[in-house]
């Protein structure tokens, strides 16, 4: 059934959400929210099924492209911020506050 | 040709970031040339765009771009004013750095890759390629914040725009996966005849799907309660880079925002009750933020969640059988002015390593440097609607629509609201007008954001004889 | 019947994958754990015909993507005592489960609402390169193009962030 | 049936004309180098005393009419005309303004005179002479003014120019204080006045709000509203003329230079009121309800105030509660609908009024200012001139026959009586008899006896010519003026109340010869009783007593200035202070405070949410949508 | 020759304003630049006040420029009997502050001169839009007026006033917009002209909001009690200048701004609430009067007073009849002279003496004969003596009052008591008594300050006797308003029974 597809991408959609809510480290953030952007490519591709149409494919692509892009920047980021503390706690990261 | 001619901007302004881009790989492009290279490139594609033609709302290469692009009057003077602001953003950035430190080569490139994601995100017409806009965007932004490697701070600023803009980007994508659920394509002009055909609120995916990309433009528009970034990112991020953010930006937001929108008015409608709870917090709320700031900055962003919260008013009160967006644009182009104005004043007057950006530090401008006071005290009386500034008449625009569409509590609200922010417009005045200077400032010799501010400082008043209809 | 049989254990495989990720301490071990559910990901794309997609999230997502954040975990050599202490993990979990319940009760209850249509593999070229590449190329060539510049400004803005080059 | 002549204007005018005069001299003048005193005297004089002529002018003019004609107006311009109501700068000249104008011109020209000698060496003898001009002036508007707005110009002229001629000695503190009270006193009543011409020109007043026409429409008034005019002006004439309650400003009104009190109190300013209710009396005469009240608080006010009278030791003050307590029975008078009969008490009041001030201005200054009686005595053969002068007037208030102030007064007292109102007639035959000793154990107190400070008696010396020859003049005046009204039986014409009869409404009693009789013999054995208790006790060498007991209550008045005191003036005060100190910033103005207030506490609540930590930030997102994803899963039905 | 005097009566001292802020001048030069402009303006007020006819009611000088097609806006001016009184007193008053205050900064002239351009745009300004742009403008030099210029406390006083009076008038904005839409709505068309807003027929509950919407906005800058709080604290730190502008014009703008919007658009809701609004009038008028008595600051007091006044002056408005309020627009510019020649005079003794303080005076009659005369002028006019500017106004609105509330006419009334009790006070203290040997020095009006003050003085005289030339420019508007009120008296129930009785019985006798 498609629709288990699309329960199992709501699933790690939502499982995506709490690693990005629980975690403190940048790492699994980031890893987390790769985890959503898979979810909902799951579901694209299950769509894609659903409605025998080949567009979900694409979208898939797409996003995963952009996935790439933004990981390529994020690791970027993350050598950044291990430059300044030494350490990927994103709480030690609350100079700009209040 | 009209297809040439409809998307010559965006061509012009990617071919000029990949311009900079080339320059700056030469070592024999220096910061003044790239600089001035920068800001030409701005305004030749101000100017392209200025002289496109507008008419009806066209799809360019329609066959080849298979409809996912459109563009109208309501893209074009969005693009006008992002390209303005990008503008006078790279006037200020000119002189920002002249006094900070942290400047890279790519500083202009990545301003155009900005622009140009913008102008994608006007004109976009499909979920996916607003979503690569977006993304962009993003992308070009984040790393115009962090450019300066040594600053923890900037590099705070861009963790947590990375993080929460990734995440919201995510909401996205997952909302257009229930939009392709629910009509069976990601192309504006499917799901708004999907909706003519079986009804919006009758289609379970088609309204979730929305629920999660509004929530995502809503993130990036500013929008309680996903504003709590914008205060710490503002902050954190170079003077120009903030202005082109609070203004270029929240214009490309918002008029993909009204795009999407005006999909269909039955979309419209079924968002409508949920935009006025949103709109009156986020009024509320970012005054509440704004009033307890010390830091200019942050003052500003969060008077920007404010100023989100009308034009969350404007979106509400749409007319979505007649769209021409011409409130939100004016209140974009009137609220862009001013914010622009006080940056590219921020960004001279800053001094060494932004130095003054407190309120105190802002003590006795007005007898130090008369005329940029002067002018700060425009763009803040602007922003709080005082006439005859632009501001004003933006409200004024605002509240009509509002009014006109029966909004009336929400309109009262607004009202409600602007008295509010009065009250940290008023204290930067008082600062600079009615206290004594403590410590003068050394400022570097006047460049071009003096200049800018001055023609922005004229623009409040020009911009708002710009006849308006409602 | 297979198929069935697959889903359920490609679907376990990810959900536990996932689970992992946002449970272990070491970002290695997630990003281990996140490995498995990328390629039961791939798994389930494959049951629903989309071979390019699998191909590809194998090669690009759980090759190429993971690969480089595998590096730079180990790049950066983060030892356990970097990590952040976090004692109300937990607490935030449960707290999030609460929260993010209702959205994915929403969730759940509109793809209910979908047509229910058994997932059989298609043997016809349904997702297959070409007539990806097709659709790619001719209706969605916008998108292609414009995701160019959107790397682009990732390399760049990489190239900017985390490059060697001295500061102007 | 008027007739029009334009020099009646001029009347208040040259008055009012000198006084812009000789105040510009004045302040041009003052900083540097002073004009003469007999400059500013002439000037002051001179348009006192043209006025004087040309009343006498308007006196002949209006004799050669026909008696319902006689009627004079002059409309100078339209004052100011809104809607219905339409106010001319007008002024009429009938019998009753006529007989006003007279003696006001000759009373007020007569105590400038006076002044010059009086004022002498005063370093602002100029301003003096600007301000009596002024007040002659505006006494002369209320008199001719036709119409009440015009009226209350004069009204509220009079009314200031007391106040600046009590305080003209402004160094000071007590003589503003008294100028004050007399001008804050004044205004209270002014009030009354205005509501009562705001309720007339409602009621009648549509039509023309002069005399004529209000007279004309006067049967349209409705009775409420009849009453409540009547009273409300009625109020407006106990604070001009210091009745109940409004009294307590003229005993300190004292603190002027006694022209000025002699101004007051016999030719200007107080009888205003009395005059005021016989110009209404077109409305008064509809509405007896309101004549009754307005009789019994002038009686009652004749009372109380003879009785200050007969405890002070103040010359002036003495005479000041003789004024009040005159006053009292013109307001009797007019409140009994015998308006002739208050009017000429008027008349006659001001005669021996303006004497009796006179001389005791005489006295003061040949004692240098010394005012209290009890450090007189003996001055009889120091100032012959201005003892038997005092000693006329005494006699005419006093009501001793056949002075002016008898014939009046008793034509007063006979018309209580025969209008039926014996507890007013009882009570004025008393207030007479108090009158008389009062008055007597003032002029035996000054004049009989033994000097009791010998050093002030040996310096002391008669007054010069000028102050004294308007003294003669008006002894005279308080001898003969009753003359003019002599009633019938005594064989007299009864002049004056034939000649007033076209401008009042009244109706003359006819009681029989018994009860006038009645009336005569008790208003003589009254005074003759009060004079020889005066004369038994005072003209033995006495000391100032020490008052005890209730005599000590009614030297102090009743407390009754103390009582407003602490009713009216200390809870004013305190609430101004509880205003603005406490109200306004606590109450008032809390509102405003608390919500700034509370609007910069929510600000710091929200930099505390402002936490700064991402994870936080996208806590705040992912509730946001929970909560929308729940109201939309609520508001979805599928 | 030009036609469009309004105009030039408007932009010629912001212009000027502007210049000086921009260009730099010398003090000195921006004074003489804002007295000379100002007296142009003096003579271009005069010419418009000599040519205004008024009979017809109607406005005149007309002037539109549309800006704003499709929503009606327009640039638009005229002036009519309403306007006329408090344009003739933005226009004529402001020379006085050029030639007796000379030791500000140049700032200080070119906020005068914006100030002033800004209020008589607001008077002449017969499109709403436009008026409250004027209206806001209006606020902006005071505010920089007292920020910079004014006592040790200023800042306090210059947020408060400010936030106070822009929430105000942004509540207004609101029913400005509302008044636009229901044009639409009714006609099909936007407009927000006067002329065409008088027309609709607003009821309801979102019709009352607008009501009270505009009402809060004029209320706070009359001030009517209780939004009066920022006065005292505004008028006693501002500047004297300043100070002299607020309460002598810019106050009677509020007045004007209910006269001329309120009254005729919001007929109905105006009728409904009069009865609250004159209880408001009255009663900060005995409020601030009483409070005036305790004050110890001169200029505090008669900040009060001014408060007490317009109470008087706004209730002239509640009482619905053409007596009244001409009285009010009579009022308007005799409160405007009577009370700016107090604080003008009271400027002088601040500028000459430093202080404030009541207790610190004493004797100045004697020493300042010319000064005193002028002080007891306009404070006679200020406490309504018949035969000053005072009496016309005050005893006009009594009158009205009396037929439209007898209670709220006594109480009005007492205004002529509690007027003099803090006015003979602080005469007193100020002017008799024994001299303070502290005011030594203390000489009278010097020969300009005498021919600066002498014209209002003889102007508060000739109002006093002669005012029938101004009533009748007044009057035929003011008719015209009247006209409308009465239509909807209906819902005003209160008014005087045996009054209306009379008025029967009579007519039923013709």
């Amino acid at each position: 059934m498609v629709s288990h597809y699309l329960f199992l991408s709501i699933i790690l959609f939502c499982l995506g959400i709490l690693g990005v809510v629980s975690r403190r480290n940048v790492f699994i953030v980031f890893m987390s929210i790769e985890l959503m952007l898979n979810a909902a490519n799951l579901g694209f591709v299950s769509l894609s099924r659903l409605h025998v149409n080949m567009d979900g494919h694409v979208l898939a692509l797409m996003v995963m492209a952009v996935a790439a892009a933004e990981a390529a920047l994020a690791l970027a980021v993350i050598i950044l911020l291990h430059k300044h503390k030494g350490n990927l706690d994103t709480n030690i990261f609350s100079l700009l506050k209040g | 040709m009209q297809d040439i001619m409809a998307i010559l901007p965006l061509v012009a302004t990617i071919t000029g970031a990949i311009l900079v881009m080339l320059a700056a790989a030469f070592e024999s492009f220096r910061k003044e040339g790239i600089s001035i290279l920068g800001i030409g490139l701005f305004a030749f594609a101000f100017f392209v765009q200025l002289t496109v033609e507008n008419g009806p709302p066209i799809a360019p290469y329609e066959t080849m771009f298979n409809g996912m692009l459109v563009t109208s009057t309501f893209t074009k003077v969005a693009g006008l004013i992002i390209l303005g602001c990008g503008f006078f953003s790279a006037l200020a950035s000119q002189t920002y750095f002249n006094q900070n430190e942290g400047f890279v080569l790519e500083h202009y490139c990545m301003m155009l890759f900005a622009a140009s994601g913008m102008l994608l995100l006007t004109m976009a017409a499909e979920l996916i390629t607003l979503f690569i806009a977006l993304e962009i965007m993003s992308l070009a932004i984040y790393t115009l914040i962090a450019a300066d490697r040594r600053s923890v701070l900037r590099s705070e600023a861009v963790l947590k725009y990375l993080m929460l803009g990734a995440f919201a980007g995510a909401f996205f994508v997952m909302g257009s996966v229930f939009i392709y659920a629910g009509a069976q394509s990601t192309k504006f002009a499917d799901i708004g005849r999907v909706i003519g055909e079986s009804g919006f609120l009758t289609n379970p995916a088609l309204v979730g799907g929305s629920l999660l990309i509004v929530v995502a433009l809503l993130f990036k528009a500013a929008a309680f309660p996903f504003h709590a970034w914008v205060v710490d990112v503002y902050d954190g991020a170079p003077v120009p880079v903030t202005g082109f953010m609070a203004t270029a930006v929240k214009t490309a937001v918002f008029a993909v925002f009204a795009n999407f929108l005006v999909i269909n008015g039955q979309l419209q409608e079924g968002w409508v009750s949920y935009l006025f709870y949103i709109s009156v917090l986020t009024m509320f709320v970012g005054n509440l933020i704004a009033i307890g700031q010390n830091s200019l900055k942050r003052m500003l962003a969060a008077s920007g969640i404010v100023h989100s919260g009308y034009l969350i008013i404007a979106l509400v009160a749409i007319n979505s059988e007649q769209f021409t967006g011409s409130t939100i644009l004016f209140y974009l182009a009137a609220y862009a002015v001013s914010t622009l104005g006080i940056f590219a004043a921020l960004s001279y007057l800053g001094g060494e390593g932004e130095k003054r950006h407190s309120f105190d530090d802002f003590n006795g401008l007005a007898k130090v440097r008369p005329y940029s006071a002067a002018c700060i005290a425009i763009f803040l009386l602007s922003m709080a609607g005082i006439p005859p500034t632009a501001g004003f008449m933006g409200k004024f625009y605002i509240i009509a629509g509002a009014f006109k569409g029966g909004y009336i509590t929400l309109g009262a609200l607004g009202i409600v609201s602007s008295i509010l922010s009065m009250w940290y417009y008023l204290r930067l005045i008082i600062a600079m007008y009615f206290r004594e200077p403590e410590e003068d400032f050394e400022v570097g010799e006047l460049t071009l954001a003096p200049l800018g501010t001055f023609v922005l400082a004229l623009a409040v008043f020009a911009i708002s004889f710009i006849p308006v209809a409602i | 019947m297979i198929t069935t049989y697959l889903f359920f254990g490609f679907a376990l495989l990810a959900v536990l994958g996932a689970l992992g990720l946002i449970i272990f301490k070491h970002p290695m071990n997630g990003a281990m754990s996140f490995v498995v559910t990328l390629i039961s990901l791939a798994g389930l794309y494959a049951l629903l015909s989309a071979k390019l997609i699998f191909a590809i999230q194998l090669i690009v997502y759980a090759g190429a993507i993971m690969s480089l954040i595998l590096f730079i975990i180990m790049f950066l050599n983060i030892q356990e005592k970097d990590l952040p202490l976090d004692p109300n993990r937990w607490f935030y979990l449960a707290g999030g489960i609460v929260v993010v319940a209702p959205i994915a009760g929403l969730l759940i209850k509109i793809s209910k609402s979908l047509p229910a249509t058994e997932v059989t593999v298609f043997e016809d070229g349904f997702g297959g390169v070409k007539e990806v590449g097709q659709l790619l190329f001719t209706q969605w060539l916008l998108p292609f193009e414009i995701v160019s510049i959107l790397l682009l400004v990732a390399l760049v803005g990489a190239v900017v962030l985390a490059g060697k080059r001295g500061v102007n | 049936m008027t007739h029009t002549v334009t020099y009646l204007g001029f009347i208040p005018l040259l008055p009012l004309a000198g006084a812009l005069l000789i105040g510009l001299i004045y302040v041009v003048t003052c900083q540097g180098k002073q004009i003469s005193e007999r400059l500013y005297g002439i000037l002051g004089c001179v348009g006192p005393v043209l006025s004087f002529f040309m009343a006498v002018k308007v006196f002949f003019a209006l004799l050669s009419l026909p008696a319902e004609q006689r009627f004079l107006s002059h409309k100078a311009f339209t004052w100011f005309a809104v809607g219905d109501l339409d106010v001319s700068m007008g002024f009429l000249a009938d019998p009753l303004s006529s007989l006003m104008l007279l003696f006001v011109t000759f009373v007020g020209s007569l105590i400038h005179i006076y002044s010059i000698g009086y004022m002498a060496g005063d370093q602002k003898f100029g301003k003096f002479f600007a301000y009596l001009n002024l007040f002659l002036g505006s006494m002369l508007i209320l008199v001719l003014g036709d119409g009440p707005v015009v009226m209350f110009v004069g009204w509220e002229g009079v009314g200031l120019c007391s106040y600046l001629l009590i305080s003209f000695w402004s160094e000071d503190t007590d003589n503003v204080v008294a100028g004050n009270k007399a001008f804050i006193v004044n205004r209270i009543g002014d009030l009354g006045f205005v509501l009562g011409m705001a309720f007339l020109f409602w009621g009648i007043g549509a039509d023309g709000f002069d005399y004529l026409s209000l007279k004309a429409n006067a049967h349209n008034l409705t009775a409420p509203v009849g009453v409540l005019v009547c009273l409300l002006l009625f109020v407006g004439a106990t604070g001009k003329s210091a009745q109940i309650p409004l009294y307590v400003w003229l005993p300190d009104a004292m603190a002027g230079p006694t022209p000025v009190s002699a101004l007051i109190h016999a030719a200007t300013m107080v009888t205003a009121g009395v005059y005021m209710v016989a110009r209404f009396s077109f409305i008064y005469a509809h509405v007896p309800a309101a004549g009754e009240v307005v009789a019994w608080i002038g009686i009652l006010t004749a009372l109380l105030a003879a009785i200050f009278g007969m405890f002070q030791s103040d010359i002036k003050k003495i005479l000041a509660y003789s004024t009040v307590s005159q006053l009292g029975y013109m307001f009797a008078g007019v409140g009994v609908a015998a308006y002739s009969a208050g009017i000429f008490h008027v008349f006659t009041h001001a005669f021996f009024k303006a004497l009796l001030f006179l001389g005791a201005g005489s006295v003061i200054i040949a004692l240098h200012h010394q005012q209290d009686i009890w450090k007189m005595g003996g001055l009889r053969s120091k100032l012959p001139v201005t003892y038997w002068t005092m000693l006329i007037g005494g006699l005419a208030l006093a009501g001793c026959p056949p002075f002016a102030g008898f014939i009046s007064k008793d034509e007063i007292l006979y018309s209580a009586l025969a209008n039926g109102h014996v507890g007013i007639w009882l009570i004025g035959v008393l207030v007479a008899g108090i009158t008389a000793y009062y008055t007597f154990r003032m002029i035996f107190v000054v004049f009989h006896g033994s000097p009791r400070d010998q050093e002030a008696y040996d310096h002391a010396h008669e007054s010069p010519r000028v102050m004294l020859i308007p003294l003669l003049i008006l002894a005279a005046g308080s001898m003969f003026a009753g003359y003019a009204n002599i009633p019938a039986i005594f064989g007299g014409h009864q002049r004056v109340s034939h000649w007033l009869a076209p401008s009042l409404v009244e109706h003359h009693p006819h009681s029989g010869v018994g009860l006038e009789i009645l009336a005569i013999a008790a208003s003589i054995l009254a005074f003759v009783i009060g004079i020889s208790i005066a004369y038994r006790k005072f003209t033995v060498q006495v000391d100032e007593p020490d008052y005890s007991g209730i005599k000590k209550f009614a030297y102090h008045k009743f407390y009754v200035d103390e009582l407003y005191h602490k009713v009216i003036v200390a809870p004013y005060q305190f609430v101004g202070k509880a205003i603005s100190r406490v109200i306004e910033p606590y109450v008032t103005d809390a509102p405003v405070q608390a919500s700034g207030w509370l609007y910069r506490m929510c600000g710091l609540a929200f930099k505390v949410v402002q936490v700064g930590y991402v994870r936080i930030y996208a806590v705040y997102m992912v509730i946001g949508v929970s909560i929308l994803s729940l109201l939309l899963s609520r508001s979805l039905n599928f | 020759m030009f036609e469009n005097f309004l105009s030039i009566m408007i932009f010629v001292p912001i212009i000027a304003g502007l210049a000086i802020f921009v260009l730099p001048f010398s003090k000195e030069a921006a004074r003489i630049i804002g007295l000379a402009v100002s007296v142009i303006v003096v003579l271009l007020g005069l010419k418009v006040f000599l040519s205004f006819s008024g009979a017809s009611g109607a406005f005149e000088f007309v002037e539109h420029i549309p800006i704003n097609e499709s929503l009606g806006i327009s640039y638009s001016l005229g002036v009519d009997g309403i306007s006329i009184l408090v344009l003739a007193a933005a226009a004529t008053l402001f020379p006085m502050v050029y030639l007796l205050f000379q030791t500000k900064q140049k700032g200080y002239y070119a906020n005068l001169l914006i100030v002033q351009g800004a209020m008589i745009g607001a008077v002449a300004a017969t499109d709403m839009v436009l008026f409250y742009v004027f209206w806001e403008a209006m606020l902006l030099p005071v505010f920089f007026m007292i920020g910079l210029y004014g006592g040790p406390n200023r800042l306090p006083a210059t947020i408060k006033i400010t936030i106070y009076t822009i929430a105000g008038s942004l509540l207004m904005l609101a029913s400005i917009v509302y008044l636009g839409i229901a044009h639409q709505a009714q006609s099909g068309e936007w407009s927000f002209a006067m002329t065409n807003l008088v027309g609709l027929s607003l009821s309801g509950a979102t019709a009352t909001l607008a009501f009270v919407g505009f009402m809060i906005a004029f209320a706070i800058k009359i001030p009517l009690f209780p939004f009066h709080t920022w006065l005292p604290d505004a008028y006693t730190e501002a500047p004297t200048a300043t100070t002299f502008v607020l309460s002598a014009v810019m106050a009677k703008i509020g007045v004007y701004g209910v006269i001329r919007f309120v009254v005729p658009v919001f007929d109905e809701s105006f009728a409904r609430y009069a009865l609250i609004l004159a209880c408001s009038g009255v009663i900060g008028m005995m409020y601030c009067g009483i409070a005036a008595l305790a004050q110890k600051d001169f200029k505090r007091m008669l900040a009060f007073s001014s408060a007490s006044h317009m109470g008087i002056i706004a209730l002239g408005i509640f009482c619905m009849n053409i007596q009244a309020l001409t009285g009010t627009l009579y009022q308007i510019v005799a409160h405007a002279t009577s009370t700016g020649v107090l604080f003008l005079l009271l400027g002088i003794i601040e500028e000459r003496t430093a202080t404030r303080n009541i207790d610190d005076f004493g004797g100045l009659a004697a020493r300042a004969p010319i000064f005193a005369f002028f002080f007891a002028v306009a404070m006679l006019a200020s406490v309504g003596l018949p035969g000053t500017s005072g009496f016309i106004g005050e005893f006009l609105i009594i009158l009205g009052a009396v037929k439209f509330n007898p209670l709220i006419a006594v109480l009005a009334g007492t205004t002529l008591i509690i007027g003099v009790c803090y006015m003979l006070w602080l005469f007193q203290r100020i002017f008799f008594e024994k001299p303070n040997s502290k005011l030594a020095g203390f000489g009278d009006l010097s020969a300009i300050e005498i021919l600066t003050i002498l014209p209002i003085v003889i102007l508060i005289v000739v109002m006093g006797i002669y005012p029938q030339p101004f009533l009748a420019k007044i009057e035929p508007s003011a008719q015209r308003q009247m006209a409308i009120i009465e239509k909807v008296q209906h819902v005003a129930e209160y008014r005087l029974e045996p009054q209306k009785s009379g008025q029967e019985l009579k007519t039923g006798d013709r």
